[in-house]
């Protein structure tokens, strides 16, 4: 579905990403670990084109690298971002409208659906979206991703900043997404999480990718883990 | 790194002296090297109006760059001051009340003190408000002031406005101030001060504090400031230091109009400040001194001269948005990096390509200005005769533009190759 | 008795019919370390926002040592002692990590608006500024401005400066979040340090740094406290696990392996 | 009475035309945040086109082809100018149309010479619809009314109808996300101020030949455009509505009333040879929008019905 | 060697047709004379500054003009600016003698300028306010019909200037005229004229009178032609681009205007050919300044009468000097520097040798239209300073 040769990437002078390669089956969930500022951020925008990619990126077999990514989300690829990037002064049924890519053959989803998923954001769907709380507002971000019915979505670091609560509640939620045959690509620092739900994780480290293999494998890797995820 | 100490924080002399002193010491040997050269009166001319602008050009940066708050009203407080200042040179030659004593010389502190007032005055409603809101009150003022200044014909004076005389008072400094070279030292000394003064202003907490306010002014709240407070402040300073170059305009044309308060003054002090680039403090003084003499100059050679000065604007704002000054500090640290070679050949090639499409803009617009007025007036630079009835105007035209662009596009492609 | 530093009384805010923050009382001491914690969109960051300025109560009183600060502007109420962090980092971008503290010392020593003095002049402000930046652990990046910082300094240098104006109530809102565990060790450290001798209160989601930190926590649920006890206590609270910590607690990394 | 009259019908036809000229910039600025300097010369380009059309056809084509036209600059000068700028935040773009304001006036200049051009009142609109104490009501006025009104509800319907609006809004801050979600935004965005300058250019087509038009055209209605959009309240099209005709009766009616501040404020003893004696309302007319533009912005400073403040 | 003249008027934005219709006219007049000889065997030079009709931007091109060597300086397009202009030159000449620079207005008509603000330096060769508004009067004591008269103009110096001569003259002249209207509007700004149109219809004025010129002439006349105005325009300036062809038919008749010479009076051949020259140059404007031709020639005289093309010489040759015109003689009174000419009373007539603002309509001399110069004639306050 999703396949990454080869990906490079700049910040001005500095060598972000330097060949990055990974391979995503439809409707798998694969965690994409490491440690902070090794570039995974870096890589799901290098694939949605908010940096600059150099590199082969191929979606259901379509290069897709440079495109404008309005195209690029077209052609059924979500992405929500580290940011969250929430719609601050529109309600929540707007953002969530947002989502929509073509008002005339709407997906799977509705906005009823999606409020049914959540009554936290029932309860505040009228709302103006920016006084949210840090929890509410990253679920919004992934109901109007799903709005658009994308077949993979990209999600950076969910859980970040959340109660462990809701952090426990998002894994769900992401395990339900990935049931309905949805490709996720999943950012996480949280193992807990990323072992729980994912069917392959990638290790990056300096730019790269350092490991592969099932969570159960992994979990056996104690010198992966040493050597490129604790601090 | 653990012995670093509180001075080591704070530049070291060596630097203070290279970054403060040193520019205005060279400011103040040039400004004295100036008349030696035995300038003409049209140099003296633009000159002063240069020293005027300058200064007026600063103030409107303390608000804009400095304060963050776009003005379309600027000229306001530059033309309340003047008039201030132009009365009084009034009430000298009247000799009312202690009036008489005082020197002419020491007007644009009376200027000072108007535009300070006026800002103290407008200042009140209008600083409450930042951002649009802000711009779009100081419009509404400046139309409202302007219109005012026709009612009140005793201030104002009407569409002729208010003129004096120079020639009275108290002598200063041995100079009657009469002879045009007798106004160049009046001007100089004011916009030394006004330089001086502003740039002081910058190193004041309350300087640094409008910065921060223009950053982020809640935060700023947090921290136990009252932004409002802030703009108003600095509000009145900017009012006070347009008004002290008021004051330098009343002396040196020895007269004031309404014009001089209208949306014209205002926008093109906007267009100084910006050109020059407003996040630098010698920004505005360059284009200030730039934009002086397109105005007054480039309106002698060529009918077209608004054309290029909103082209020069448009270039500026999408291609240089720090105007001047950052194309210059720009130039200076590229070429004190590394690998200057580089740096040199892509600039010189944007150079070179935006001079070539300057020169096919420059000769389209001159020969259509020309076809345009119809008296069969012809295009002649250097002994070429172009006119629109000759090819070769066209083809000229066409290679150098169609040239510039490609080198410019080559340019600026290396850039993103080497990045 | 002595007056509490804080002191929130029937605390109500409501945005149009939504009631945000229900009937808050809490009482802190001085020198207290105060968390407060609770699921996402309890009212936390609400609560600071209301007792900070930044929104004025539907009802109810907060007492600044005894004096009542309930919808007073935001500047006024860090005069009398006050201040406070952001949850997402509030810095001043163009300035340099020094210009920022500064900014904060300034205001501290009644220099905030003056126009007549060089601001580089004065050795107290700038001992001052020193000995902040030194407590925080960002002297050798002084020079650079603050917008090249990375993150976790960017979160250090917010502390920096709110306490830089010297006050002696300090509000910070989840410090951490976003940081590594090595971080997240050495900001607990900042903190510790940084607001030595004064009253803490802080929000957090990584109970780690709370039950290292805290003296009393309070439990915040849908706007209402429904805690407030010691770290202990709080930990072994069944409402508190059921709103909040979740019916098991986050499994380790290496449990779950 | 004739005061009153006068007043009302010339209030209504001119606040109308103000109508005109200022929806499209209501529309770029509330949803692009586009502070449009340039967009009075876009009117006039507007004018200069249907000139230019009415001469070599007629004037009915001209009125159709015009602001297509004027839309068709607009759209350029969005895709090679602001779209550039708009990176650089909300000041350097309307920094941008200040400039391009200066450089459209020049253009304007240099093609059709620095004089008025003669740009007519179609013969089948000029003649006099009725007649009112002993002056003539000329039909075209009417005619600006219908169209003004005919422009209200299309607008208004394109407004509430579509979900651009929200689009554009929200790609306002954050341009990338909306972009992650599959929207065109520069596409909308060309879209938007190439509609915003096309109903400049049709105000322009209507104005052009009852005022003059001329280069400095452009000039003196700008000013007064801000003034309506911000009275009225950003984003609202009513409002920009409400606030034309109140700025249009306004300035009407003072110019009918011959009374000075002595002759109204007399009783507290303002003599009519005072400075303030002397201004009489009618004298006051052209500064009143102003007033009223400070004013609102003080104390009321969402504008007339605007829900957010600038 | 050349002799430099400035012309110092706005050349650029909203009031630059106004003096590119005079600058025009002078750089044909100049041309004219090189090509007979020049001025003592020099040529004369005219080169344009544009002040943006602005007294302060003046007086930055007067420095200009003085450096590039020019010692005579034309101006015209508003009072505003000539008085500016005059203090300006007045100020120069007494702070840098041997450098004196002379002032030849020609049209602003302020008439404090040959009065109590009067100077040497200063030179008018357009009759004034008051002679004009005599002119008017004149005409209307005649119109018995005419029972209340509406007074209309511009804010500024001369407006005023226009409106009091006009209340003093007919108060004087027929003292039952009622004055049932006296509005000054602001210069240069209104944009349409329509309420001004329907005060003046609903006052039931018998006649207007009004001194507006430029843009407000012209917008003045558009707007009465819309409203259905059917009364007489007594004018200064009907000539003003475009206030013709605004009114179209309905002005024949109803607008007038008092000038120093029009297109339609008759005259030699000479004076035909250039008017047709200068159409034909400049296809934009129509032959208007007949008093530029006038003011160069005066100054050709005078300088050869001095024998030298230095200021002071030829500005006392200039005084009392008289030439012979196109339409009659014309003499520049010493005393107060106000040039004294014939003045006639056209109005817009459909059958006329040349049209204006190129229409067929044109300028035709009304009957009894002729004042000659005695009678255009009026005493001056003027106490003159005069260099020994
Ligand atoms: N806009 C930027 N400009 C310059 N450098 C950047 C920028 N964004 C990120 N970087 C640098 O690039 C590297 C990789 O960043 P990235 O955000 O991809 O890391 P990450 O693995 O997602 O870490 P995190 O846990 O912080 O999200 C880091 O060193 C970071 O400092
Ligand atoms: N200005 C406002 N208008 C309306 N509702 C608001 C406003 N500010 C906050 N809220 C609502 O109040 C609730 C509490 O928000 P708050 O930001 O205080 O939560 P929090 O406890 O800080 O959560 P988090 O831990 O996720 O930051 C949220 O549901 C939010 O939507
Ligand atoms: C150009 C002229 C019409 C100027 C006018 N007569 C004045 O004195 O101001
Ligand atoms: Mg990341
Ligand atoms: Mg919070």
């Amino acid at each position: 579905m999703l396949s990454v040769k080869d990906l490079h990437a700049f910040y001005g002078k500095s060598h972000v990403l330097r060949g990055v390669n990974m391979e995503i089956m439809p409707g798998e969930v694969i965690a994409l670990l490491g440690r902070n500022g090794v570039g995974r951020s870096t890589t799901a925008k290098a694939i949605m084109g908010e940096v600059a990619p150099k590199g082969e990126i191929l979606f259901k077999g379509k290069p897709i690298s440079g495109l404008e990514s309005h195209k690029i989300a077209r052609m059924g690829l979500g992405y929500v971002p580290e940011e969250r990037d929430i719609f601050p002064t529109m309600t929540v049924r707007q953002n969530l409208l947002m989502g929509i890519k073509d008002t005339r053959n709407p997906g799977r989803h509705t906005i009823d659906e999606m409020l049914d998923m959540f009554p936290n954001l029932r309860a505040r769907a009228d709302n103006q979206a920016g006084v949210l709380s840090g929890g509410e507002k990253q679920m919004l971000t992934m109901c109007r991703t799903l709005m658009g019915d994308p077949e993979l979505i990209i999600i950076d670091e969910p859980t970040e900043g959340l109660a462990p609560k809701i952090v426990q509640q998002i894994g769900d939620m992401i395990a339900e997404i990935a049931k309905t045959g949805v490709a996720i690509l999943l950012v996480e620092q949280k193992l807990s999480i990323a072992l729980r739900i994912a069917h392959r994780v990638y290790v990056m480290g300096h730019g790269e990718i350092v490991y592969s293999g099932t969570p159960a494998e992994f979990a056996k890797r104690d010198d992966v883990r040493a050597e490129w995820l604790e601090v | 790194m653990t012995d670093t100490t509180v001075q080591d924080l704070a530049p070291s002399s060596a630097q203070k002296f290279r970054q403060r002193t040193l520019p205005f010491l060279i400011l103040a040997a040039i400004l004295v090297a100036i008349p030696m050269t035995g300038p003409s009166r049209t140099f003296y001319t633009i000159a002063h109006q240069m020293g005027i602008n300058v200064v007026f050009a600063l103030s409107y940066n303390m608000i804009l760059g400095k304060g963050g708050l776009l003005s379309f009203g600027h000229a306001v407080y530059f033309g309340l001051g003047g008039y201030l200042a132009v009365h009084a040179m009034g009430w000298i030659e009247e000799e009312a009340g202690l009036w008489g004593a005082f020197p002419v010389f020491f007007l644009p502190i009376v200027g000072f003190a108007g535009g300070a007032l006026a800002g103290a005055i407008i200042g009140w409603p209008s600083t409450r408000k930042a951002g649009t809101t802000f711009a779009m009150i100081s419009l509404g003022v400046a139309e409202l002031i302007f219109a005012a200044a026709f009612m009140f014909d005793s201030f104002f004076g009407g569409e002729q406005g208010i003129s004096g005389d120079r020639m009275n008072g108290t002598q200063m400094f041995g100079l009657s101030l009469g002879p045009i070279d007798d106004v160049y030292w009046f001007i100089a000394f004011w916009m030394f001060v006004g330089i001086l003064g502003m740039w002081a202003f910058t190193r004041t907490p309350l300087g640094r504090l409008s910065e921060a306010t223009r950053d982020n002014a809640q935060r700023v709240q947090f921290i136990g400031y009252n932004p409002q407070k802030v703009r108003y402040l600095v509000f009145i300073f900017a009012g006070g230091f347009a008004g002290l170059a008021g004051g330098m305009a009343a002396v040196n044309y020895e007269i004031f109009t309404p014009d001089a308060l209208s949306l014209v003054p205002s926008g093109f002090v906007l267009i100084m400040a910006y050109v020059g680039g407003i996040a630098y403090f010698v920004g505005p003084i360059m284009g200030a001194i730039l934009l002086t003499y397109m105005q007054s100059m480039l309106s002698d050679f060529t009918e077209a001269w608004l054309l290029y000065l909103g082209m020069l604007f448009i270039v500026i704002v999408m291609f240089a948005p720090r105007g001047l000054a950052g194309i210059v500090f720009g130039f200076l640290d590229g070429f004190r990096s590394d690998d200057r070679g580089a740096f040199l050949k892509s600039w010189f090639t944007t150079l070179a390509g935006g001079f070539l499409m300057l020169i096919g803009l420059i000769i389209l617009v001159e020969v259509s200005v020309r076809w345009s007025n119809g008296y069969g007036e012809v295009y002649e630079p250097f002994g070429m005769h172009l006119s629109h009835t000759n090819p070769l105007t066209w083809i000229l035209f066409l290679v150098a533009t169609v040239a510039g662009i490609a080198l410019t596009y080559f340019a600026n492609r290396d850039k993103e190759g080497a990045a | 008795m002595s007056t509490y530093a804080l002191s929130l009384k029937d605390l109500n805010k409501s945005f149009g019919p939504a009631k945000i923050i229900t009937d808050v009382n809490l009482d802190i001491e001085k020198g207290e370390r105060h968390a407060i914690i609770g699921p996402n969109g309890a009212g936390k960051s609400t609560l600071f926002n209301l007792i900070s300025g930044l929104y004025t109560p539907t009802s109810g009183s907060v007492k600044l040592h005894g004096e009542e600060i309930a919808g007073m502007a935001p500047h006024l109420i860090n005069h009398r002692g006050l201040s406070r962090s952001f949850q997402v980092s509030n810095i001043f971008i163009n300035m340099t990590v020094r210009e920022n503290v500064r900014c904060g010392v300034l205001n501290a020593m009644g220099q905030g608006y003056s126009w007549w003095r060089n601001i580089g002049s004065n050795k107290e402000v700038q001992s001052r500024t020193y000995e902040i930046l030194e407590r925080c652990g960002l002297v050798d990046k002084a020079a650079l401005p603050a917008s090249l910082l990375p993150y976790a300094d960017q979160r250090a240098l917010e502390i920096a400066i709110t306490i830089a104006g010297g006050a002696d109530v300090i509000l910070l809102d989840e410090p951490t979040a976003g940081m590594s565990h090595s971080e997240t060790d050495r900001a607990v450290q900042l903190i510790r340090t940084a607001t030595e001798g004064k009253t803490l209160i802080i929000v957090e989601h990584d109970m780690g740094v709370i039950f290292d930190l805290a003296d009393r926590i309070s439990v915040l649920v849908y706007g209402e406290i429904i805690a407030c006890d010691t770290p202990e206590n709080i930990r072994g609270d069944a409402k508190v696990r059921e709103a909040y910590l979740g019916d098991e607690e986050e499994p380790d990394v290496k449990e779950m392996v | 009475m004739e005061t009153l009259v006068f007043g009302l019908l010339n209030g209504v036809s001119y606040g109308l035309l103000l109508f005109m000229l200022s929806s499209g910039l209501t529309l770029i600025f509330s949803m692009m945040g586009v502070l449009n300097f340039a967009h009075a010369s876009f009117y006039m380009l507007g004018a200069y086109f249907a000139f230019t059309l009415s001469g070599i056809s007629s004037f009915w084509i001209a009125l159709f082809i015009a602001p297509v036209l004027v839309g068709l600059v607009g759209a350029v000068v969005e895709r090679y100018g602001l779209r550039k700028v708009h990176a650089n935040g909300h000041v350097a773009e309307l920094l941008f149309t200040f400039g391009l304001a200066y450089l459209i006036e020049e253009v304007v200049k240099i093609v059709y010479g620095k004089t008025a051009v003669d740009y007519k009142i179609p013969d089948l609109l000029n003649f006099a619809a009725f007649q009112v104490y002993g002056a003539s009501f000329p039909a075209y006025r009417l005619f600006i009314i219908v169209i003004a009104v005919g422009m209200l509800i299309g607008l208004w319907y394109l407004l509430k109808r579509t979900r651009a609006g929200l689009i554009i809004q929200a790609a306002l801050t954050h341009p990338h996300m909306v972009g992650h979600l599959g929207h065109n935004v520069p596409l909308i965005f060309m879209m938007v101020f190439g509609i915003g300058c096309a109903l400049a250019g049709l105000a322009g087509v209507m104005a052009g030949n009852i005022f003059v038009t001329d280069p400095a055209m452009a000039v003196q209605m700008g000013p007064i455009v801000f003034v309506v959009v911000v009275v009225g309240g950003i984003g609202s099209l009513e409002g920009a509505f409400v606030a034309s005709l109140v700025i249009g009766l306004l300035q009407n009616l003072a110019v009918g009333i011959n009374a000075s501040f002595a002759d109204i404020f007399g009783f507290i003893g303002l003599s009519e040879l005072s400075e303030v004696g002397r201004i009489s309302i009618s004298s006051l007319a052209p500064v009143l929008p102003f007033l009223l533009l400070v004013l609102i912005l003080i104390f009321r400073p969402q504008g007339l019905m605007g829900e957010k403040e600038l | 060697d050349t002799v430099k003249m400035a012309f110092i008027d706005p050349l650029s934005g909203p009031m630059g047709p106004s003096g590119e219709a005079a600058y025009t006219s002078f750089i044909l007049a100049a041309e004219h004379i090189n090509a007979n000889g020049g001025v003592n065997g020099n040529e004369i030079e005219v080169t344009g500054y544009d002040n943006k009709i602005n007294p302060k931007e003046s007086l930055v091109q007067l420095q200009k003009a003085i450096d590039d060597g020019a010692r005579y300086i034309f101006q015209g397009n508003g009072s505003s600016v000539a008085a500016a202009l005059i203090e300006a030159v007045n100020k120069h000449n007494a702070r840098n003698p041997g450098e004196e620079v002379i002032f030849f207005n020609y049209a602003a008509v302020t008439p404090a300028f040959t009065n109590e603000l009067c100077s040497f330096w200063h030179f008018r060769f357009d009759a004034h306010a008051d002679m004009k508004m005599a002119a008017i009067t004149d005409w209307i004591a005649k119109r018995d019909d005419i029972k209340s008269v509406y007074l209309i103009g511009q804010d500024y110096v001369f407006g005023q200037a226009v409106a009091s001569a006009a209340e003093e003259q007919l108060k004087e002249k027929r003292p039952d005229i009622e004055i049932v209207g006296n509005e000054l509007h602001p210069l240069a700004k209104v944009k349409d004229f329509t309420p001004y149109i329907q005060k003046i219809i609903s006052s039931g004025a018998d006649a207007v009178i009004t001194g507006n010129w430029g843009a407000d002439m012209q917008l003045l006349m558009k707007a009465a032609a819309e409203n259905g105005s059917d009364v007489p325009y007594l004018t200064f300036y009907g000539g003003s681009k475009g206030a013709v062809s605004s009114l179209g038919e309905g002005g024949v008749g109803l607008l007038y205007q008092v000038t120093e010479g029009i297109t339609n009076l008759d005259a030699d051949d000479e004076q035909y050919a250039l008017i047709e020259e200068y159409k034909e140059r400049f296809p934009d404007y129509d032959y208007y300044y007949h008093r530029a031709f006038n003011a160069m020639e005066m100054f050709v005289k005078a300088a050869e009468e001095a024998g030298s093309v230095d200021p002071i010489p030829v500005a006392k040759a200039m005084e009392g000097l008289t030439i012979d015109h196109a339409y009659g003689q014309a003499t520049m009174r010493a005393e107060d520097h106000q040039m004294q000419q014939p003045l006639f009373i056209s109005t817009v007539s459909d059958d006329v040798k040349y049209g204006v603002d190129n229409i067929e309509l044109g300028w035709a001399l009304v009957e009894g239209g002729t004042i000659d110069m005695a009678s255009a004639e009026q005493p001056t306050t003027c106490e003159m300073e005069r260099p020994e």
